[in-house]
């Protein structure tokens, strides 16, 4: 099975990555679309932005990806990770599943988010309204947990 | 040896990367990083918690008993913070 | 916290719900959109005719939805079904859920998915290519036991 | 009283829905359909396997031993395939 990876700057849009994904075919059950957006935690962040080890970011997603197809029976798998300044409520990650089964396309999609969060290397920075440049966000124990989990 | 470094990583070392010549007698990532502290303070300052900087050597993430011989391209970051 | 429930015979949209979901909020951090779709079967299928209970559908969709919201912290739900003749490569049903969390928004879509399957008064039944009208689709057992999993 | 009845259930029985005057006695959805069965052979084949056919007292969904007192529209249906 053909998947798509995109490491990109640019903003993704959901609805074409479905379609190019679904479009034509009659064997597929289930899509799951996972979207991660950038949130303002209450007003105080103007912007994320996602520093990423270029070259790494691909080939560890294609591992990841390639994992998930060995565990799930998938007829489709796209996934889109930006870097650089991204706004509050703009899109950071699209992760899409598709299998005939709604049980494959929703584990394997939270298993692909599960391992991106803790396996794909990027790292997020918090720009404030006030003009500052934040603190690095600090990962998540309970980001490994669920990435644990799959093991 | 190319190694490159990321996110507070990077700030802290002050360079994005470098090729350093390692000396005979560092076989393993920990000795590596090892060597690295003893170069300047702002190593010591990037690798003072042990255990919390991570590693990947040609692009695949490795443990610090990882043996770094043939190694192009060793990086060094922070935990993660993608999706 | 608002929901969107509709029971209707036409298509639907599932990047114009998305949008209606988030557009000018910046609190969601993750959004699911699970996506059931008709299958051909393998080519046998000329399409899904799925009779349902007016009233109790909407109704029955209503009180799993209000459950969802008890058990995940949702900033925003979604769940459209159709009923009538569906073709191949058409979708069946679209639940969206939005959180702060991914893991709230996976397992809110996942649950309703469930318990959609087994609660909501829709019957499937198969027209084959041939011009014959098929069997009604049965029940799955599967389906009685991933509802049973969030007990 | 009004009953309704979908898919094979509906089928089976022949008609959609129907008004009818439940005689004394019958408390139950169980007794309900051991009484619907005695109406005729149609009704015997829609219930023929005890356990099977679900039902929904004025659109939620009950089990057998639910009292139908005060319903208004009580109805018959195979096990859901929606989603």
């Amino acid at each position: 099975m053909a998947h798509t990876i995109r490491i990109q700057a640019e903003p993704f849009d959901a609805a074409a990555e479905t379609a190019a994904l679904t479009d034509g075919r009659a064997d597929i059950g289930a899509v799951v679309a996972f979207t991660g957006l950038c949130r303002d935690e209450d007003g105080r962040l103007a912007a994320l932005e996602l520093e990423h080890y270029a070259g790494m970011a691909e080939a560890e997603i294609g591992r990841i990806a390639a994992q998930a197809q060995t565990r799930w029976n998938l007829l489709g798998l796209t996934i889109i990770h930006r870097f650089g300044k991204i706004v509050p409520g703009e899109g950071i990650v699209l992760v899409l599943t598709a299998s005939a089964s709604r049980q494959a396309a929703f584990e394997a999609a939270s298993f692909l988010m599960d391992y991106l969060k803790t396996h794909a290397p990027f790292w997020k920075r918090e720009h404030l309204k006030d003009g500052l440049v934040g603190a690095w966000v600090e990962a998540k124990e309970a980001d490994d947990r669920a990435a644990e989990r799959w093991r | 040896m190319k190694l490159v470094y990321f996110a507070w990583v990077r700030e802290r070392i002050g360079r994005t990367d470098e090729e350093v010549a390692v000396p005979d007698g560092i076989g393993t990532v920990a000795e590596l990083v090892r060597w690295l502290r003893g170069r300047g303070e702002e190593y010591e300052y990037a690798f003072e918690n042990e255990g919390i900087v991570r590693a990947a050597i040609d692009h695949v993430h490795v443990k610090p008993e990882a043996r770094i011989a043939g190694a192009r391209e060793i990086a060094f970051f922070p935990p993660m913070t993608g999706g």
